[in-house]
Order: structure tokens, then sequence, then C-alpha cells
């Protein structure tokens, strides 16, 4: 048990207060694991808010559990967030998966998780998280690097020819099991009934082999566009280490680029599959 | 199904097979006029008429590839003349990312075809057949795709 | 001529005369030629005879001449001919001969009155007394008044007398109020008794009484005439020649026709006509 | 009354009675909405019994109880002669009066005649105190002396203006004009393109539909300055009703035809035509206004400069049209035809007149079209030119306009008298909001876009939205009577079944699956995405799931690709249906 910073003592009072004010049935948040991530906790009581803690292992996102009934019926929700993770939650908020009134935001000014700091932690714009009922921790430190390595990794992939391309792909995809971790982790994939569960008919072969990994992912991949936040969950909890991140940031790059779209930046713009302009870009229509 | 046979077992070999999804009121139409006003173009497109290109899901793209097709086309009105008003505005951002999703992943995007027909534009669909079947003629068979084989539809 | 005044409500009711509800004061003017008044007020019991008023209390005309026409009741009154001249002061009676109580005035006109003349002069009044709301006062009045200028001036045409009745009467039934309906009464009533001096201005262009000078020529009589230079002092344009103790005449270029030598002349030498 | 029985309700007078048993009275100084006065005395009648005998104004005499009136006895007569005598003596031009001495054949007597328009009855002095109120006339001098005029014959302030007084005057004395230090403002008829002017109470336009006058509030004096009412009082029928507001009705419909209509470019935006700069610079419309017979000059051609016939006219074509720069790319259609007819117009008006036309193409596509402009240019010899005028400018009292002749390859200079531009036409100012709400298509010049250019020319694609007319492009009279007939039929063909009938290819919502994200609300063209809340049976919310409204619903399909779960299937082309077409001709 280490010293308790001063961050996770405000990050404790408030929780308790809101568990004491009745503004909350529970609150997500993170607590001491043996592992390298801090694992979720459900706080329902004022008195178990000293279980809280935030310190850099509290990179899991949380919000994913707000999709998820059997935590929505705990009632009135108040949850931990940093600014990534409140990125998810705009997404949730527009697609109306839950409403900024049953939630109460506990932001947390952020420096930075994950021993070492993790990628998307280099060039983070979202340290102080926006539109939360309250905030704690100090003013965060500015990123170390610029934002322009956001879609470095992917760069590097588009660098390579096609067929270099195609071989990597098949390499890496050709690993996957078909557990599902991946969306199970997504706080964005919280379809009532996922696509590949659909058998009439059967877009998606549910079987592991390239063929149908390559339609499970593009699906997938397709499905995140303009949505998927980037907070990396999905390869992190990738058994088979498939470097699935970038295929979502190919994607922001895509709506970056041609759309002028960053995702989950407020709780109500227009997804980019959802809207339209006439002059948007069509190279190589016909 | 002879159409096909005939096409892809005629003396000269090997022959691209190529799938259309048209849109009900511009394209199919577009197809249709250059039925009737006689232009040529070659048998190897398979037409699956939609009432929209918006209605064409990316999956069925990927789909004619995992059953075999060398090349699909997805062809709309041209931009503002779309029947359902929006249809090929939507049709476009969703497809055009599926290519980039292709391309990124390394599927040759050249096997992923989109163009705008008009009702009126019978001349410029047949030149739009030519034009991608001879591409899809000097691209060859897409086997780097992972397609059904027979074994595997008689498991 | 001395004044009296008669206000005898007492009287009046012990007459037991109808609408005798209030004190009728009767002022008398004795008139040789209107415009020089000799004014007189005195009281008078309703139904008392002129004759009385005039000759009795009023002592009757200057220099005895000869009575003509009694105009009563104000300027919508009427004129009564000497004829009638022991009719007694009442409403009916006065009413009756085109006359009428009215202001309750009395004047009294000798033989050297023109009536059309009278009749000219209160019209002139009523024109300017009418308020000119209703058409026939207004317009009647004046167009009346405009016929009896053109008579005086000796411009008179065959048919005014009747343009003056059919006008009268039209203007006393239609108007609006009582001023108009009795606004003719002056022409009316002079027409009754005096029609041949309306004719005599028209057809032999004359003013019997010497009055409108556009249709009189003064001369002196040389017979009555005793040279005593009176006219001449008086005469403003020295048209009157004569010696004293002679005869006089007039010059009738230079005349201008005021007629103070006809007023002032103690012999009545001097003639109109 | 005349032996005849009558009664009338209590306080009306005897001219109520008269015309209760139409019986004829003349009347000078009478008018219903204003209070009686009896002066005039035209309408005098002779009462015979039941009251005081005589002869009394009918207008101002209250009936009573057993009266007996005579109304055209010898002596009414005879006072309504001379009556009509002295006013004519008073007179001499009057209309009514000679009208009515003609009807009463009062011949004229040797009076004293005076020259006056004003017949003293005194409506205008009563109107105005009576009715309006300020009191601005009043009547100064007595008997003859009497005259209509302002207190102290001073200038009126407290006058508002209404003009009631000479609305009212039988003779046309009165003119506020002369006495009001503020007259009327007056307002340019828009309908004549401000080529003359209207009351604040007019017809918008003649044959308007319903052809009835309206108040302009933004002119009317009572709306300005609460005063005035007087068309409230004068009204026979008791129609002005001012607390009348504009009100929003509301109508559950089956079908809309939009019919917005068009309106023209400016064509001052086009500085070297000097339109505004030159006054006899005209647009098509204005000229339109000015040769026809219901317009400002009763169908007389006139320069407005100077108001004389132009010897020459100009009429340059396509003026904004097929003109990118400032200008709209399309052709108005519609002016080739009539600028010809414009042209021949002119030539019937100014018969030695020169007309000249500057065209780009002279577009005669149309029944009878072609040949028409033959026979302009023929018989009517009407010079056509084909070029653009680059400059119109002013030489003495006439236009100069400048052009190239690109048949002749030449540049050619008219000397013009008058020069008539044909602006572009434009759809409607407000389209687009309209648009909007109606969920319909329009094209970057805010022209409607029809369902489809060729199978929906009239529908549009929101079902039961019908097109007519220049809204939709621009067209000329039979084009639009055409479309609007289309649209109509199209229209009682939708509402005259009992059920609506409907492609059965629209889209259906699994509401198992639906995640109630309203993804597909965003792509819905239709707005035919409704919210549904999904209850157990004790009414308990399980879920807000999406719903999608039959007649809305054009079955497009791009909700069905929006949806993630897939829980959008498009009946006709269900997903099992596309995928089995798929498997078979891929292999």
């Amino acid at each position: 048990m280490t010293t308790v910073t001063s961050l996770t003592r405000s990050l404790r009072e408030a929780a308790a207060q809101a568990l004491t004010s009745g503004e909350a049935a529970v609150v997500i948040g993170y607590e001491l694991n043996d592992g390298e991530a801090a694992a979720p906790a459900f706080v329902r009581a004022p008195e178990d808010a000293e279980r809280l803690i935030f310190d850099e292992s509290c990179f899991g996102n949380l919000a994913v559990y707000l999709a998820k009934e059997e935590v929505r019926r705990l009632g009135k929700l108040a949850i931990v967030v940093k600014g990534c993770d409140l990125r998810a939650i705009n997404v949730l908020l527009r697609e109306n998966v839950v409403s900024r009134d049953d939630l109460l935001l506990i932001g947390v000014r952020c420096s930075g998780v994950g021993r070492p700091a993790l990628r998307k932690c280099s060039f983070c714009e979202v340290r102080d998280p926006e539109g939360c009922d309250t905030v704690v921790g100090d003013p965060p430190e500015p990123p170390p690097t610029d934002p322009g390595k956001r879609y470095a990794e992917i760069e590097a992939i588009e660098e390579l020819s096609m067929e270099e391309r195609w071989a990597y792909w098949q390499k890496q995809l050709g690993k996957c099991i078909r557990c599902y971790a991946c969306r199970q982790v997504c706080p964005l994939c919280y379809c009532k009934r996922c696509i590949v569960e659909k058998s009439t008919p059967q877009w998606v072969e549910t079987s592991p082999h390239l063929r149908g990994n390559i339609a499970w992912n593009i699906a997938r991949g397709l499905h995140l566009t303009g949505r998927c936040v980037s907070c990396g969950e999905c390869e992190r909890v990738c058994p088979m280490k498939i470097p699935l991140g970038s295929l979502g940031d190919k994607m922001a790059k895509l709506v970056d680029e041609w759309y002028g779209f960053r995702s989950g930046m407020s709780a109500d713009e227009k997804a980019p599959f959802t809207a339209w302009s006439p002059d948007d870009p069509e190279p190589g229509i016909l | 199904m002879s159409s096909y046979k005939q096409a892809s077992e005629d003396a000269s070999g090997w022959q691209p097979r190529i799938v259309a999804f048209l849109c009900n009121w511009c394209s199919y139409a577009g197809a249709d006029l250059a039925g009737v006003s006689r232009f040529e173009y070659p048998t190897n497109v398979r037409i699956i008429r939609v009432p929209c290109s918006g209605r064409v899901d990316p999956m069925f793209v990927l789909k004619s590839f995992e059953r075999g097709a060398d090349m699909v086309l997805v062809s709309g009105c041209h931009p503002g003349d779309c029947h359902y008003t929006t249809g090929n505005y939507h049709a476009r951002r969703k497809l055009l990312a599926l290519r980039e999703m292709m391309s990124f992943l390394g599927i040759d995007p050249r096997r992923f075809k989109m163009s705008w027909v008009s009702a009126a534009e019978g001349s410029k669909w047949s030149a739009v057949i030519r034009q991608i079947t001879d591409e899809a003629r000097s691209l060859g068979p897409f086997e780097s795709f992972p397609t059904f084989t027979l074994q595997e539809v008689k498991k | 001529m001395p004044a009296l005044l008669l206000a005898d409500e007492i009287g009046a009711r012990r007459g037991g005369r109808d609408r005798c509800d209030r004190s009728d004061d009767y002022s008398v003017a004795s008139a040789g030629r209107h415009g020089r008044f000799r004014c007189s007020v005195l009281i008078a019991v309703l139904g008392v005879v002129v004759l009385l008023i005039v000759f009795g209390i009023g002592g009757g005309t200057q220099k005895k001449r000869k009575l003509k026409a009694i105009q009563t009741g104000g300027p919508s009154g009427g004129c009564i001919p000497e004829s009638l001249i022991d009719l007694p002061v009442d409403y009916e009676q006065l009413t009756q001969s085109g006359a009428m109580m009215g202001s309750g005035g009395l004047i009294v006109m000798d033989e050297r009155t023109c009536m059309v003349d009278v009749a000219r002069y209160f019209l002139s009044l009523l024109v300017d007394e009418s308020c000119g709301k209703c058409t026939p006062c207004r317009e009647g009045l004046f167009q009346m008044h405009e016929i009896l200028n053109r008579i005086v001036e000796g411009e008179g045409r065959e048919g005014d007398i009747e343009l003056l009745e059919q006008l009268a009467a039209y203007v006393k039934d239609s108007s609006l109020c009582m001023l108009g309906g009795t606004a003719p009464n002056p022409v009316l009533s002079t027409l009754r008794h005096f029609r041949h001096e309306y004719e005599a201005h028209i057809k032999e262009k004359k003013c019997p009484a010497g009055v409108c000078k556009a249709l009189v020529q003064f001369r002196i009589a040389a017979g009555d005439c005793k040279g005593c230079g009176l006219c001449k002092k008086n005469c403003p344009s020295n048209a009157i020649a004569g010696e004293k103790k002679e005869p006089h005449s007039i010059d009738a270029s230079e005349c201008v026709k005021c007629g103070v030598c006809y007023e002032e002349c103690p012999f009545d030498a001097v003639k109109a006509g | 009354m005349n032996n005849q029985e009558v009664e009338v309700e209590e306080g009306r007078t005897l001219l109520d009675a008269a015309r209760a048993l139409s019986i004829e009275i003349p009347t000078l100084c009478h008018h219903r909405a204003v209070p009686p006065a009896g002066a005039c005395r035209i309408c005098v009648v002779e009462v015979k019994g039941g009251g005081r005998p005589g002869l009394v104004p009918a207008c101002a005499y209250p009936a009573q109880e057993g009266l007996v009136i005579e109304t055209d006895t010898e002596r009414v007569l005879a006072s309504r002669q001379m009556t009509l005598r002295l006013l004519l003596a008073r007179c001499p031009d009057s209309e009514v009066l000679k009208e009515l001495a003609e009807r009463y054949n009062a011949e004229p007597l040797p009076l004293e005649q005076k020259d006056d328009k004003c017949i003293m009855c005194g409506l205008c002095v009563r109107v105005c105190r009576e009715v309006i109120g300020p009191s601005a006339t009043c009547f100064t001098g007595r008997g003859a002396d009497r005259t209509v005029s302002t207190p102290y014959k001073m200038l009126s302030d407290v006058c508002i203006g209404c003009g009631a007084c000479a609305f009212l005057c039988p003779t046309g004395a009165i003119d506020p004009a002369e006495f009001c230090t503020h007259p009327l403002e007056k307002i340019p008829n828009e309908f004549n393109c401000g080529q003359d002017f209207r009351t604040p109470i007019h017809v918008p336009f003649p044959q308007a539909v319903p052809n009835k006058p309206v108040i302009d509030k933004d002119n009317c004096i009572h709306f300005k300055t609460g005063k005035c009412g007087a068309c409230k009082s004068i009204c026979p029928a008791g129609a002005i009703d001012y607390d009348m507001e504009d009100e929003t009705v509301e109508e559950k419909v089956g079908a809309i035809i939009v019919a917005t209509g068009y309106e023209m470019i400016d064509p001052a935006v086009y500085e070297e035509y000097g339109y505004r700069r030159y006054p006899d610079v005209l647009t098509s419309m204005e000229f339109e206004r000015m040769v026809s017979a219901s317009g400002a000059t009763d169908g007389r051609l006139l320069r407005p400069s100077n108001g004389k016939p132009p010897k020459s006219v100009v009429f340059l074509q396509c003026i904004g049209s097929r003109e990118e720069k400032i200008g709209k790319p399309y052709s108005s259609k519609i002016c080739c035809m009539y600028t010809a007819k414009h042209a021949v117009l002119y030539k019937h008006k100014v018969h030695d007149g020169q007309a000249f036309i500057f065209y780009m193409d002279i577009r005669s596509a149309g029944k009878n079209y072609e040949e028409f402009v033959r026979r302009v240019v023929k018989e009517k010899n009407v010079t056509y030119l084909r070029g653009r005028v680059a400059k119109v400018y002013p030489r003495g009292d006439k236009l100069v306009v400048r052009g190239a002749d690109t048949l002749s390859g030449g540049q050619v200079e008219i000397s013009a008298e008058m020069v008539v531009l044909a602006p572009a036409m434009i759809p409607s100012s407000g389209v687009r909001e309209l648009a909007q709400t109606l969920r319909i298509g329009y094209d970057e010049h805010g022209f409607l876009s029809e369902a489809h250019p060729k199978l929906k020319p009239v529908e549009t694609n929101t079902a039961g939205v019908f097109l007519a007319g220049a809204c939709h492009s621009p067209k000329d009279i039979p084009d639009s009577v055409a479309q609007a007939s289309a649209a109509a039929g199209k229209a009682l063909g939708l509402v005259s079944h009992e059920q609506l009938t409907r492609e059965p290819t629209i889209g259906v919502v699994n509401e198992q699956t639906c995640n109630g994200c309203f993804e597909c609300k965003n792509v819905c063209a239709y707005g035919a995405i409704e919210r549904k809340e999904l209850r157990d049976r004790k009414g308990q919310l399980l879920a807000i799931v999406a719903h999608i409204n039959e007649g809305l619903c054009q079955g497009c399909g791009a909700c069905s690709v929006t949806c993630r779960s897939k829980s959008i299937e498009v009946q006709g082309f269900r997903e099992d249906q596309l995928f089995a077409e798929i498997n078979a001709v891929s292999r």
C-alpha cells in the first residue's frame, strides 16, 4: 500500500460526496490490483470510497461499463473519467446509450497513464477533461511531444507497398482466434446483437480463418469509423497481440483528413457516416 | 448460371467476373438505356439492382469478393441527382471508407469501383463497363483474396 | 315727437289675449327719411290702435307730412299701409296684415319714404343676419337682395316682381329656422300693399317717393320758392343758383341727388320725380 | 308615406322610411356615416298630418307614429326645383346638380350667377368633426359670405390628411392637400411596379383571388395614429374590422402543391445597363405593366423621363441569364417569347417606332413559338441583333446602346428613347426555408427538385408534395398550367382513396436488436424514423427503439446500411435476398 496521493484523496472525497448526497448510486472507478492495470471498482457506499485510487495504472477505459445492462441496473452512475475516456462517453451520449442526466462525471486531470506511458498519452490533447460535474487533480503537465505523432504508426504502414501491407496484415489477422476480447473491452461496441451474431445472412464468418478474420476486422473498423476514440484498449487486451489500434487510427485519420472530423470531441456532433456534403472528396469515382 | 460458365470457360480461358450494384433510378435505367440504345459492352458484368447506391453495405462488397468476384462496381445517380436526395452521398462516404480500408490492409483497391451513371447515360454505362472489364482482365484473377473454394462449398 | 313705451303685462293679461306671456316693450320711431330717426320709447296696452300710438302718443309725422306706412316687428317684420291706421296693435291683427309683433318696434313712414327701398334696406340686414346653413335662406335672400338692388338702381326687369314673390314664398316655406321663415316679410308685405311702387320703379323707371337716386330728378317749384337760400347754402355741389328773395333753380348737371335741399326746404318747394 | 304604411325602428329618419319603401328622395348634404344637418333642403318632403304641417328635411326629420308624409307634392317639387336653381346659380359647373336639375326639370331662372364649386352641404366639416375628430375644417363667415375653410384660414396641423372630406364631397370642391400641413405621403402601387400610387386600402391586383380590398397596416392612418376610422364608418356593409389579426391557420392535408412562383434578378447589379440610373431603362415587367390597359398609364407607352411615347426601343435579353459571373447559368426560357410579344405591342402603340432586340439565341421551342418570332421579324420588321450589349449611356435626352452584333461581326450603336431589360427568373425568396420545412430538394439556385427528371417531373422526394410552375424551373404560362394540372391530378389521385397505397419496399425495424442510437434518423431524408417506446405489460419502459413511418419511408435503405446491429431491413431488398443474389452472381 503506497502513500495516498492528494489526487486520490480528492477523488475519494468527490466519490464519497456523490454517494452520500445521493447524486449517484454507484461510483465506477479504479482500485488497486496486483496486475499492471488497476482494477475497475464499483463503489456503492461512501465508506468504500477509500478503495478508490488514481495513478499511472489506471489506463483502463471505464466508459465500457456504461453500456452494460447489469451496470445500468445499479442505478444512477457516477464515473471516474480521464479526458480520453470522456471522448468515448461523448460518443455514447450522442448515440443515446446513456443520457447526461443519469450520469455524474468525476473528471481527473491526468498527466498520462501506463508504465511506461502509453503511446496515446504522448500526444494527448484532453488531459484536462471538459464538461465534467466535478474535476479533481492539479493542472496537468502539457504532453511531452506534438500531436503530429498522432498517426505516425499507421503512416509507417502506409509507407509500405500494397504487397507488403497485404503480407503484414495476412500475418497479423491470421493470428486472430475470434475471442472478441477487442469487442468486449471496446466502450463503443455495445450492440445488443453484434453483426457477427447475425446468421441470416451471415455477413461475417465466425470460424477463425483469414477470410472471416478480414471480414470481422473490416466490419469492426468501419463500424468504428468516426466513433473510435483511439483509447487503445482493444489492442491492449488482444491475446494475440494484433495491432488492432492501427485499424481504428486509420479510419480516424481518414475522417480527420477528408471530413475534418475528430470523434468524441463533443456530444452533439454528427458522425461522419450519418452526415454528408455535396463536395465530399470522391477520388477514383468514374 | 450458364452465362457465367460460358464467360469463365470459353476458349480464351479465364474471364473476369464483375459484380455491379446499380441504383434503381439512375444507373440501372442507364444500363437499360444502353441496352435499348444498342451500346455494346462486355458480358462480364453481373448486375444486382438496389433501390439506391446508399443501400449498398460494405459487407455486400466484401461478400462478393469472398464469393469470387474479381471486381465489384457500385454505381448510382450523380451527386445531387439522387432519387432519395442524399443516398449517393452516404454511399460515397461509406464505400470510399471501405476502399481506403482495403488499401490499408493491402487488398487491391482497384478491385472495387464506383461510378455515377445517370438514367440518360447509356453510353457512359457501356464505356464504364468496357473500361473496368479491361482493367479487371489486366489485373487477372483476384487470387490474393481468400475466396470460397468449391471444396469448402461441398463441406 | 315725445316718446312712449308700453309694457302692460297686467293689462295684456286683463285683455285676456292669448300668446301674451311676456311684457311687450314697444318702441316707436317716426321717420321723415329713415336713417334720420327721431326715436322714442313708449308703453302701450295691447290692442291700442296704431292711430293712437302714432298721432295721439307719438305726435304724428314731421312737418305733418302725409303718413304712408308703418313698419312693425323689426327687420323681418312687415309694413302696413296708412289705410290700416286704425288697426289694433296685437299679434293676430298685425300678422294678418302681413306685419308682425316681432321685436315690438314700430316705424312710422311718411310719403317721402320709398317702400322698395325700405324692403331692400330690411333685406340687406337679413342677408347679414342669416347664418347661411340652409340653402333657401342663404341663397334665396341673397338672390332677392340682388333683385331689389337692381330695382332701386333702376335696372329692374319685367318679371322681377314675380321672381321676388316666387323666391319669397320658397324661402318662407323651405328654410330651416324662423329667420328664413320670416325674412321675406318686408318684401311680401310691401309687395302686398305697395305693389304699384315696385311697378313704377320697373316699368316707368320712377321712384314716386323720390328716394332711389337713380330714378329721381330734383327741381324747385318757382311758385313755392321764397328764395330763402337755405337749399343753396346746404348744397354740397353748389348746383343751386338764385338771388335772395328770388326763386332758385337746380343745375341738373351739377346735382348729385343728395336730397339735402329736398330735406331742408321749409316750404317744400323742392320737388322730386 | 305616399299612402303606404311603413314602419322603421325608433330613431330612424323619414329618409330611411322612404328608402325602405324604395321611394326616391334626392340628397346632397346627407351621408349615412355623418350625422344629418338638413342643410341643403333638397330632400324636403311635406308633412300632411300627424305633425306640424309643412316642408321638413327627410334626412333629419325623425319618423314618428302616425306621421302622414307626401314626397312628391307640388309644394315639395317646387321647393326642390328652386333649391336646385339656387345651387346651380351658385355652382354652375357641378355635374351632380346639373344631373339632378335634369331629373327634376328645374329650368333655370334669371338669377345672379356665382362661380363656386362648394354647395355648402357641410359634409366635409361634419365628417371631420363628428367622424374623424380633429375638426380641421369649419365654416367661416355668415349668410351669403359663408365658406368652408380652416380655422383662421390657416394651414391646418390637426388635419391628419385622411381625405375623408374629399371622399364625401359631392362636388369635388375640397382637397386636403390644399390646407393640410402634412398631406398623405403617396404609396407606390406595387402591382404596377410603382408607376402609380394606391391608397392604404387597396385590392392587391386586378383579378386577385379573393378580389377584395385589404388594409395596408403600415400605411393606414388608423393603425399608425389611432385616428381616422373613416372607412369603418363609411363602409355600408360594415365590413371593416380593425381588430382582425393575421392568423396562422393549421390544416391537416393529404397533399401539398408548391407553387411559389418566381422573382426577377435585379438588373441594377449590371452597372453597364444603367437600370435605376436612367429613368428610360425599364425592366420587362415594368414595360408589361405600362403597356397593360389596366396599368398606370392606361396602356399608353410613355418615357418616364419626359412622358412622351418613345420613338425607338431597344430590348435586351438574357440580363443575368446564361451569365455565370454575377448572374445565373441557366436560360430563363420565357424572355425570348415575351420580348417578341413586347416588340409587337410596342409596334401597335407606336406605329412609326423602331424596335431592336439584342439576343444570344432565340429559344422559341414550343407550339407556334418559332412561327410567332418569324412573324415579328418579317411583318413587324423588328430588328434582331445577335450579341451582348456592352454599355447603355445617355446622350442628350436619349440613351445610346452600344453592343456587338456577332452576325455582322461589328460594333453597333443605337440611339434609343427607351431600353427594356429582360432579367433572369429566380425562385421566390424564402423558398429554401420552405423546401427545408417540406423536406424537399432544391438546386443551387433554389429551384425545387422534382423526384425524377423523367419519371416523376411533378412529384418531389417527399410523398404527397408536388410542384407546379416556376418554383420548379423557369416556365411560361402554358407549361406552368400543364404542370399545375398534373400536380392537381396527382394530389387528387392521392386523396381520393380510402387508404393510402404505397410501394411495399420500405424499411422495417427489428425492435429486439435495435440499439436506439438513432443514427438511422440522421441519414433518413424523409424524417420517417420515429422514436418508439417499448414497454412491458406493467407499462414499464423497456427501451426506446426506432420506428419507421410507413407513410413517409421511401425505401432507399440508407438507414439499413447505417445500422451497425443490422436491425433494419428494406422489404424487397432484404439482406438475405441480396446475400443470395451476391452468392449467385459472384461464384
